[in-house]
């Protein structure tokens, strides 16, 4: 039996199991199966992965079961595995083994446990399902199935109405990529009459100069196709304007975020461009408008990082951030690097997440960062794991020595590419990143120095005031509040513990697979090895530049939250206007409000109201009985009971009989 | 035919004409049922006076006796049993009387333009016929047989069947004028004959032989 | 056809129109009584035996006074049923009046 | 065989006039599972790749038609779906329907066997006679067992759907002069003259388009089904709506070929409005029923958009789609009936947090709600994207957006759940409310694992399909309209688009 | 020898006058004890009467048919079958008579031998060939209809249902006879032979209006639209048994006698009066469901019910030729066994000392205290309605098929989406049965004849029915096809 199979299908049934026998199997039965399943799982991904980095396995397709055939349109299910999907598949099974383990201690007083870990092992499946698809439509089915289960974990907690609310948000946005992503796929089955991937990426190059009827427009094929495809992409990836989805995700358990909202599912959209990268490269407005995407997404995304107090939606928009990094990455042709980012950011990013959670555990559920304040000490564990996630993403290093953390040798590199694609669109990209990763540095340091430094701030907090019955009044001077906040216990810290090896070091070791290797790769990306030597030719400052906003970000927040606290309320009064822009996430929640959802709200009441019952009805079926009604009403009138009417009326019809055959 | 017999066919066809539509329309205007009885009778014999213009004695003659001897007395008859309260009854026309008279007007207007043109697509009865017609002979035949007689003739062996059906239809008159009309009160159910009944009557339903004894008497 | 006696079959066809016109016109103009109604129809009859014996005459035919002969027959018997009816109908409502007749209706 | 399955609901119907309620109930389950057993049979007996028609027969015992019965691929699997739900209809009244049991049941029963006589008749006539026959049953089962305003309703359904055949039987009428033959095969063969076409596809149409129902002679159905009893919405929903897929299917495209490529347009846009108008109206419901029934509308609009597309594509998602939401919907209905039959209303306001109380029945409907939604691997992604794939080729416009469909089914449906399964508890008596039976389970458990099936191994279904529907391409083919797509190849660059600018890139930096 | 064949050709006619002579005798000699026998013994007749002409109907010896009494009469298929029916028809009326009169004051032998008569006047109307047997023949069932009409004498309604309708058919036949005699005058005949040969070329004026005269005086007979007017009245006024009987053999003697005259004699002119036959279908088609539609009044309801039937039937008339016939003829089968069987339906709803109700909420839950009786309702309002598979849709199927084959396919869509408007009121039959709550007024029993009459009628409009069609096809067609040889 071929491993890959155990791999995909064992969170399957372990998620099947676990579910279905909930309460039936009790906690601990449920939780030992679907972690186990995922253990197994991670376990037999690494040799293929590392098989890969090695050069010593080779891509296949593994056949399961026939799916559709319909005319010329067949798909099948099928298991295929290249070195892009190894690296997802030690991605997703390793965070979400970790995950698992994790929330055996964050979800320990949880009353639906085997729920959320069936959940959490349907997720991996969905989330394998999309990276090892050997066609378009297996890739819409973990597509949709990671969606799926994104709703479900992050309607978890279904008695809170915002959770619910996330819920359906997430999903009906991701469904308007969807859109995009189906109307892809049919775009390319008319067009290659095929939705086998390596069939499309063998006639990609052959359409590039094609056109094509789009709504009544001729637009070049290629670029219709990826511009289509990659709506999927910025819908899962939360890229601008389909976006508001992510941060509102945060109302699920952290483990959750951890898992899909950082380290996998998000990224789908990343692997997906990647995965399809021979294709965009026939498509060079799609690849523009990749990168114009990525990169106001990272600058966007960045700047409202800046601004909130959420433990979690600070990490969130962080997220949104690299996904943005990523993608215009990926845009200038640097697959290799988007990828390489993807990877490390799952670490340190998971890792992020799960501090949070476990800062957040130790806080009793307080997730607000002005309630924090030198927890350094009471939870020191989590303080370091904190720490080496934020020197990953921050992409703490030394350029000389080669040698940083994960997000040093990732990070920086898709600065340098863009600087090194040289187009004004690279340039801009350049400029935008370099100025997100000074937003970065300072967001992810601020969070630092908000939790971990300072007094605690901890009794203005209600979470707290709740925990020890104490007013601030009452509390007086104490700012703690008389609250001990506990290290979290060793199931939590394992993961963290794993996940910071991961932040330190995946960047500086598996750099040179990822950046410089076609072999690895192996052709499932597209290798463009002239970049590449452009990337390591960049000028030295542009080499610094992300070393040097790093630093820049780390006083800034040090100033501002460390040294001179008032310094942030005196930013605010002076720039009002900005900061409320900023901190309101530049409206787009207000504005999708006001152009989509009330409107189809109100639309559908007036189709209801006023086209259903007050026209299509009124005129329709009840006009008609109207009609009917008033004749039933006429025709009793005429017969008035009267002789002579009814003579009359013979005598009418006679004459009208008459006159008409007179005439 | 002299110019004497000409006029007087002639004035007699207008006097006719004239008086059976004025008698007619005073039928309908009479406020007294009455009235309009006799104005009935009245545009009847002067009908029978048409036909007789006509050469068609023998309806002329029917007309007369059966319509003004019993049809036209019969209303009288049954105005008079009623019993009706003249004066109550309401006078003036109904609701649409304008719309009924214009109706009528147009059709009168219809079949006067429509049938005044007979000849332009009615047939025109043979010469001979016309001949006969000329002569006041009436026959289909074409043998010099009176009106009557033809008419007999025809009625009696052509229209034989039609002829008994006929007395059906007055069998079944009678049949329903009498199943309506005729009441058996209750106070007066017995002297109601019972033909049935009279007809099984024997003499030993009848007479009952006593044989009282003596000086007890019999009770009867 | 006005050879004969200078009055054609057009003037009989007129005269029979006229009183079938009468006749119709009597029985929905009537609300006095509906004896009149039933006069109204043997105008009627009235009008049409005028026109039967006309046509028999000016065809030469005698069938058609066949026809009317049994007109004759019927409308008697007609006027008996009617006149049957009629009195029942008294009797039941005590009333003759064609505006009373109108229990049913609708 | 197919007679038999006619005449074993037909028995059982008037033997269910005598019984009492008990056995009313056990006569109906037995006879509805003879019939289904029946149906596995005929489909485990169907010949795929076979005679286009199998298992006929013909009788002619009338004077203007004969009883001629046959089926293909398409009406084997409509049959089956008729099959399948009826022991479930029955099960799903055991114990909601305590008036007139035995009348119901016969009225099911007698339903069940006219349902399958549409898709079985191979006379035009016999056909029409089983299509409008459905209406005496139905009209009862919403009259006499139904909810509030159930005059209304079966006033509008049966009034709505007479008028809309009428029109239909004048055109068959005209057909059978014309092809002197009441026999579907020989008359899908036949070649109309194409100026009659349009006038006979307008007359099918608006007895089809009622039955679909499509928008705007929809309203029907959304009444209907609220009033209906809870086995009468799986019925009406599970199969009747397919009578009109099924009959464009059978006899507009096939025996109207030019007509149907020329109103195309009109189909397109109907549906267009449909999906995107009964979406919108969908999301404001405040009534269970009437929402899945609007959701039905939606989908609907789906499968004529892929019947009408003239591809392969189009014809068999569309199958699949009436067959998927055949179940999906039935299944919503039974989901809404199990939670009526506990607290008596519809309102979705009254109920919320059912997740709590009732773990499994929140499992089960979330399954259905996904299935609607049209999730990968459940029965309504395979139809609604082949479907739209059909779509895509004819007219990009329209699959754009019938295609929004996805976005606004998955925010009604999710609103719905959301509203109904989560959230607090609101009302005491809601939560008090237990899970599901075994009655229940064997009722909803066989339809989401139909639903699976279908998403997972189709080919199931649309095996025994894919001749005819070959066939019914092949006829197709010569009105088949130009999509709107057009693709032109024209010179492919020599290079991808990041390697020329790759190498302009290095000579700058050098 | 032709004298024979007359005599054997009216033997129906004959044996059912001698019938009607006897057992009037017997009523008047035996009182009103006699009623019953008598009516069983004219329902013999009746019966013998259908019996005879079935035989000479399909006697293959009698095949083309046959005059009788120089050409004022004919016997053939067409007439054979139109007679069966009105015999068969008045027989179903005499069974369900008895009852009914006898809680009312009496029943009266009278009343089957008007009957009798009555049908002896309408197999007279059915195989006229000749205006004057027409008119004998139309006069002699007309009279006794007018009796029968206000045969309870005491019920103030009866007696205004008598008055009007012979007001008003007095009138008609006022109408037609003087279309007859304008039609006399401008052919020279009275024969439909002679009279459809002199109009077999131009028309003149005088011929135009003696076919809409006789059309319209015809019209009255067959309550069609605008002369109509008498229908609901005289139908709600009428004792039920006898407004069973209006509805059933009245109307197919007319429609028969309608269509012969037609066909025969006006048939080469069918232009000339096409449309306006179509018009009065279509109106009766409209005015016949609106105004059933308003009704609370189940009999009145039955009357409009069955003025919109006859705008069915006259569609079988306006496509004027063999096939419309046919149709004609099927349909007037099948609507005489959904009459009756509604009528029966309406006499059994009574309580147990014998008043009837006749209104909507009279009946209202039937269906739960009179279940069997409900559903033999549902059956036959279905079937009115024309819904498949009962077997009001056949005839309506017959129509509509003869209407569409023979080009008419607008007017055929037209009137069949009319007949949608129809259907509300059935259906509303159907809906205060099965879906109100019981009003539970009706407590009596009806008679076994009822039963057996309302029994044979449901099966007949029961999916069952449809054996019949193949037989029934044969008839109709033969009985059409000696319509057509003749004109």
């Amino acid at each position: 039996m071929n491993s890959i199979i155990l791999i995909v299908f064992l969170p399957l049934l372990a998620a099947i199991v676990g579910g279905l026998g909930n309460r039936a199997l009790g906690n601990t039965i449920a939780k030992s199966l679907t972690t186990g399943a995922l253990f197994i799982s991670c376990a037999l991904s690494w040799p293929i992965f590392l098989g890969f980095v090695a050069g010593t396995a080779q891509p296949e397709v593994v056949p399961v079961l026939k799916w559709v055939q319909s005319g010329s349109l067949t798909f099948d299910w099928a298991l295929s595995v290249d070195a892009l999907t190894a690296v997802m598949l030690v991605v997703v099974t390793t965070v979400s083994a970790l995950v698992h383990l994790y929330s055996w201690g964050y979800m320990e007083e949880d009353p639906d446990q085997p729920r959320f870990f069936a959940y959490l092992s349907l997720f991996t499946f969905a989330m394998l399902m999309l990276v090892t698809a050997d066609n378009l439509v297996q890739m819409f089915f973990g597509w949709e199935g990671v969606g799926l289960a994104s709703y479900l974990l992050i309607g978890f907690w279904f008695r809170k109405p915002s959770a619910n609310a996330a819920a359906i948000k997430a999903f009906v946005v991701n469904r308007v990529g969807d859109l995009g992503f189906m109307l892809g796929i049919f775009g390319t089955y008319l067009v290659f009459q095929t939705t086998s991937i390596p069939d499309i990426l063998a006639a990609a190059p052959g359409m590039s100069g094609a056109t094509i009827g789009f709504l009544g427009y001729r637009v070049p094929t290629m670029d219709l196709l990826c511009i289509l495809l990659f709506i999927g992409a910025m819908g899962k990836s939360a890229q601008l304007g389909l976006h508001t989805w992510l941060p509102d995700a945060m109302e699920g358990p952290t483990p959750v975020s951890a898992l899909i909202h950082a380290a996998t599912m998000v990224t789908a959209g990343v692997f997906m461009v990647c995965r399809l990268s021979p294709m965009f490269e026939t498509a060079p407005v799609a690849l523009a408008m990749v990168t114009f995407v990525g990169a106001a997404t990272c600058f966007f995304a960045a700047t409202i990082g800046t601004t909130q107090w959420d433990i979690k939606r600070v990490i969130a928009y962080s997220t949104c951030s690299q996904l943005g990094y990523m993608f215009f990455a990926a845009g200038v042709g640097a697959y290799g690097a988007a990828m390489f980012h993807l990877f490390t950011h799952a670490f340190f990013k998971a890792l992020l997440f799960l501090g949070a959670g476990s800062v957040i555990h130790a806080m009793h559920h307080e997730q607000d960062m002005r309630f924090y304040g030198g927890l350094r000490k009471h939870i020191p564990l989590t303080f370091w794991a904190m720490m080496a996630g934020t020197l990953a993403i921050t992409g703490v290093g030394i350029y000389w020595l080669h040698a940083g953390f994960a997000g040093f040798h990732s990070k920086d590199a898709i600065i340098e590419v863009a600087f090194a694609r040289g187009t004004e669109l690279g340039t801009f990209a350049f400029w935008l990143g370099t100025i997100s990763a000074l937003l970065t540095s300072f967001y992810s340091w601020r969070l630092m120095f908000l939790t971990f430094w300072g007094k605690p701030r901890w009794i203005e907090s209600e979470h707290i005031q709740h925990s020890v019955h104490k007013t601030p009044q009452q509390a007086g001077e104490d700012t703690t509040g008389g609250y001990h906040p506990h290290e979290s216990p060793g199931s939590m810290l394992v993961p963290l513990g794993g996940l910071a090896l991961g932040a330190i070091f995946a960047g500086w070791i598996f750099s040179h697979a990822f950046l410089d290797s076609e072999a690895f790769w192996g052709g499932s990306i597209y290798y463009n090895e002239a970049l590449l030597h452009a990337m390591h030719g960049v000028p030295l400052p542009v080499k610094l530049a992300a070393s040097i906003v790093m630093v820049l970000g780390l006083f800034g927040a040090w100033l501002a939250y460390l040294r001179d606290t008032s310094l942030p309320g005196k930013f605010v009064a002076q720039f009002t206007l900005v900061h409320r822009f900023v901190f309101n996430k530049w409206y787009f929640d207000e504005l999708y409000n006001l152009l989509f959802v009330k409107p189809a709200f109100a639309i559908g009441r007036l189709f209801w109201q006023r086209g259903d019952i007050g026209l299509i009805d009124r005129f329709g079926p009840d006009g008609a009985a109207w009609v009917v009604a008033r004749g039933a009403v006429a025709a009793k009138k005429v017969q008035t009971g009267y002789l002579y009417s009814y003579a009359l009326i013979m005598l009418i019809g006679l004459v009208a009989a008459i006159t008409w055959v007179l005439f | 035919m002299g110019e004497d017999a000409f006029v007087i066919q002639l004035l007699s066809f207008y006097l006719f004409a004239f008086m059976v539509i004025a008698s007619a329309v005073m039928v309908i205007m009479a406020r007294n049922p009455v009235h309009s009885v006799l104005w009935l009778i009245l545009a009847f014999f002067n009908a029978a006076g048409l036909m007789v213009l006509l050469g068609a004695e023998f309806i002329a003659m029917l007309l007369v006796i059966v319509y003004v001897g019993a049809v036209a007395v019969l209303f009288l008859f049954v105005v008079m049993m009623l019993d009706i309260d003249f004066a109550e009854l309401r006078a003036g026309f109904v609701r649409n009387f304008p719309l009924g008279l214009l109706v009528a007007l147009i059709l009168f207007v219809e079949l006067f333009v429509g049938l005044v043109a007979y000849n332009a697509g009615g047939l025109v009865p043979d010469s001979a016929a016309a001949a006969a017609q000329a002569a006041g002979a009436i026959d289909a035949g074409g043998a010099s047989m009176s009106n009557i007689e033809a008419f007999g003739a025809l009625f009696y062996e052509r229209y034989l069947f039609l002829f008994e059906a006929a007395g059906l239809i007055l069998l079944v008159a009678m049949i329903g004028a009498i199943v309506l009309t005729h009441r058996r009160r209750p106070d007066a159910q017995r002297s109601q004959q019972d033909i049935g009944r009279q007809n099984r009557r024997r003499p030993g339903d009848a007479t009952v032989m006593k044989q009282p004894k003596v000086g007890e008497g019999v009770a009867l | 056809m006005t050879s004969f006696s200078g009055i054609g079959i057009e003037h009989y066809i007129v005269v029979g129109a006229a009183l079938f016109v009468l006749g119709v016109l009597g029985i929905f103009l009537n609300r006095k009584n509906v004896i009149v109604i039933l006069m109204a129809i043997e105008l009627i009859l009235l009008a049409v035996n005028i026109n039967l014996v006309a046509f028999s005459a000016f065809l030469g035919d005698l069938t058609g006074q066949v026809f009317a002969m049994l007109v004759l027959t019927v409308a008697a018997a007609e006027a008996a049923i009617g006149l049957a009816i009629l009195v029942i109908y008294f009797r039941n409502r005590g009333t003759i009046a064609v505006d009373d007749v109108n229990r049913m209706k609708g | 065989m197919l007679s038999i399955m006619l005449l074993i609901p037909f028995a059982a119907g008037f033997a269910c006039f005598l019984a009492d309620a008990r056995q009313a109930r056990w006569i109906a389950l037995a006879a509805t599972l003879a019939d289904l057993a029946l149906g596995i049979m005929l489909w485990a007996g169907y010949d795929i790749g076979g005679a286009q028609w199998q298992f006929t027969e013909q009788a002619d015992l009338f004077a203007g038609f004969s009883y001629a019965l046959g089926i293909d691929g398409i009406a084997l699997m409509l049959i089956m779906l008729t099959v399948f739900l009826m022991p479930i209809c029955i099960l799903a009244s055991w114990q909601s329907i305590t008036r007139r049991v035995g009348e119901y049941m016969a009225a099911f029963l007698i339903m069940e066997a006219l349902m399958i006589g549409v898709f079985a008749a191979q006379d035009l006539f016999l056909f029409y006679i089983f299509f409008e026959a459905g209406l005496i049953p139905m009209y009862l089962i919403i009259g006499v067992w139904g909810g509030a305003d159930r005059i209304y309703a079966s006033y509008k359904f049966f009034l709505y759907t007479l008028l809309g055949s009428v029109l239909m039987l004048i055109a068959m009428f005209w057909m059978v002069a014309e092809a002197g033959t009441t026999d579907i095969p020989t008359l899908m063969q036949h070649d109309f003259p194409a100026g009659a076409q349009s006038w006979l596809w307008l007359a099918f149409f608006a007895s089809f388009a009622v039955k679909m129902p499509m928008w705007p002679v929809h309203t029907w159905l959304p009444d209907a089904h609220v009033q209906a009893p809870t086995a009468g919405s799986v019925i009406l929903a599970g199969v009747l709506l397919k009578m009109g897929g099924y009959g464009f299917i059978r006899f507009s495209l096939p025996m109207f070929p030019e007509a149907s490529a020329q109103f195309a347009w009109l189909i397109f846009a109907l549906s267009m409005v449909a999906v995107v108008y009964t979406s919108l109206v969908a999301l404001v419901q405040h009534d269970m029923k009437k929402l899945i029934a609007y959701s039905s509308v939606a989908h609907m609009g789906i499968v004529t958009v892929g019947l009408f597309a003239f591809n392969v594509q189009g014809l068999e998602g569309a199958m699949v789609v009436m067959l998927s939401h055949g179940l999906v919907s039935a299944a919503l209905f039974l989901c809404v009936g199990v939670i009526y039959d506990r607290l008596h209303t519809r309102e979705i306001d009254r109920y919320g947090g059912l997740s709590i109380n009732m773990p499994q029945y929140a499992l089960l409907f979330m399954l259905f709600t996904m299935a609607s939604v049209g999730l990968p691997g459940t029965s309504g992604f395979v139809g609604e994207f082949l479907s739209l794939v059909g779509a895509y080729q004819v007219s990009t416009l329209v699959t754009l957006l019938c295609a929004t469909g996805i976005i606004l089914g998955a925010a009604y449906m999710l609103y719905l759940y959301r509203r109904v399964a989560f959230g607090v508890q609101k009302n005491a008596d809601a939560a008090a409310m237990p899970d599901l039976s075994l009655r229940e389970w064997l009722m909803l458990g066989p339809i989401a694992a139909a639903v699976l099936w279908m998403g997972v191994y189709p080919e199931s279904f649309m095996a025994p399909m894919r001749a005819d529907i070959a066939a019914l391409d092949a006829r197709l083919a010569r009105a088949a309209p130009m999509g709107d797509s057009l693709l032109e190849v024209g010179e492919p660059r020599t290079a991808a688009a990041n390697q020329l600018a790759a190498s302009h890139g290095e000579g700058e930096s050098h | 020898m032709a004298n024979f064949s007359s005599f054997y050709f009216t033997g129906a006619e004959i044996l059912l006058s001698l019938a009607g002579l006897v057992l009037l005798m017997l009523a008047a000699w035996s009182g009103d004890r006699s009623a019953r026998l008598v009516t069983a013994l004219a329902c013999a007749a009746l019966i013998g009467g259908a019996i005879f002409s079935y035989d000479l109907l399909t006697n293959p010896s009698y095949e083309l048919g046959g005059d009788a009494f120089g050409g004022l009469y004919r016997m053939d298929a067409f007439g054979s079958f139109a007679k069966i029916l009105v015999f068969l028809a008045s027989a179903a009326c005499l069974v369900i008579a008895p009852r009914y009169f006898e809680e009312r004051g009496g029943y009266r032998g009278e009343y089957p031998v008007l009957i009798l008569f009555n049908a002896v006047g309408m197999s007279m109307m059915v195989s006229a060939v000749d205006f004057i047997t027409l008119y004998i023949g139309l006069e002699m069932s007309s009279l006794s209809s007018y009796v029968l009409a206000a045969f309870l004498r005491s019920d103030q309604k009866s007696a205004e249902a008598g008055l009007k309708y012979f007001v008003l058919g007095a009138l008609a036949s006022g109408i037609l006879l003087y279309g007859i005699s304008l039609l006399y005058g401008f052919t020279g005949s009275t024969t439909f032979i002679g009279v459809g040969a002199a109009m077999a070329g131009d028309l003149s004026t005088g011929q135009l209006f003696g076919i809409v005269f006789v059309l319209a005086g015809l019209a009255f007979k067959i309550s069609a639209a605008p002369f109509h007017m008498w229908t609901p009245d005289v139908y709600e006024g009428a004792p039920t048994p006898v407004t069973a009987f209006f509805a059933t053999a009245p109307k197919v003697a007319a429609v028969a006698l309608t269509a012969r005259v037609a066909m025969e004699v006006f048939g080469s002119q069918s232009d000339a009066w096409r449309q306006i036959v179509m018009t009065a279908a279509l109106l009766s088609i409209v005015i016949g469901a609106l105004g059933a539609i308003g009704q609370e009044n189940l009999k009145r309801l039955l009357a409009y019910s069955s003025i919109n039937n006859v705008g069915f039937i006259l569609l079988g008339l306006v496509v004027a030729n063999e096939a419309g016939a046919a149709a004609m003829l099927v349909y007037l089968f099948i609507y005489v066994a959904m009459s009756l069987g509604s009528f029966v339906g309406l006499l059994m709803l009574r309580d147990t000392e014998g008043n009837l109700y006749e209104t909507f909420a009279d009946i209202s839950g039937l269906s739960t205290t009179r279940p069997l009786m409900a559903w033999c309702l549902l059956l036959l309002m279905f079937s009115l309605a024309g819904i498949p598979p009962l077997l009001g849709f056949w005839a309506k199927f017959v129509v509509f098929q003869a209407t569409v084959e023979a080009g008419l396919v607008a007017f055929g869509a037209i009137a069949i989406a009319a007949s949608v408007i129809g259907a509300f009121y059935y259906i509303k039959f159907v809906k205060v049965m099965f879906f109100d709550e019981p009003a539970g007024v009706v407590t009596g029993k009806g008679g076994r004849g009822h039963w057996a009459v309302l029994a044979i009628c449901t099966l007949i409009v029961s999916p069952l029915g449809y054996l019949l069609t193949p037989a029934l096809d044969v008839l109709a067609g033969k009985a059409a096809a000696a319509l057509l040889i003749a004109s």
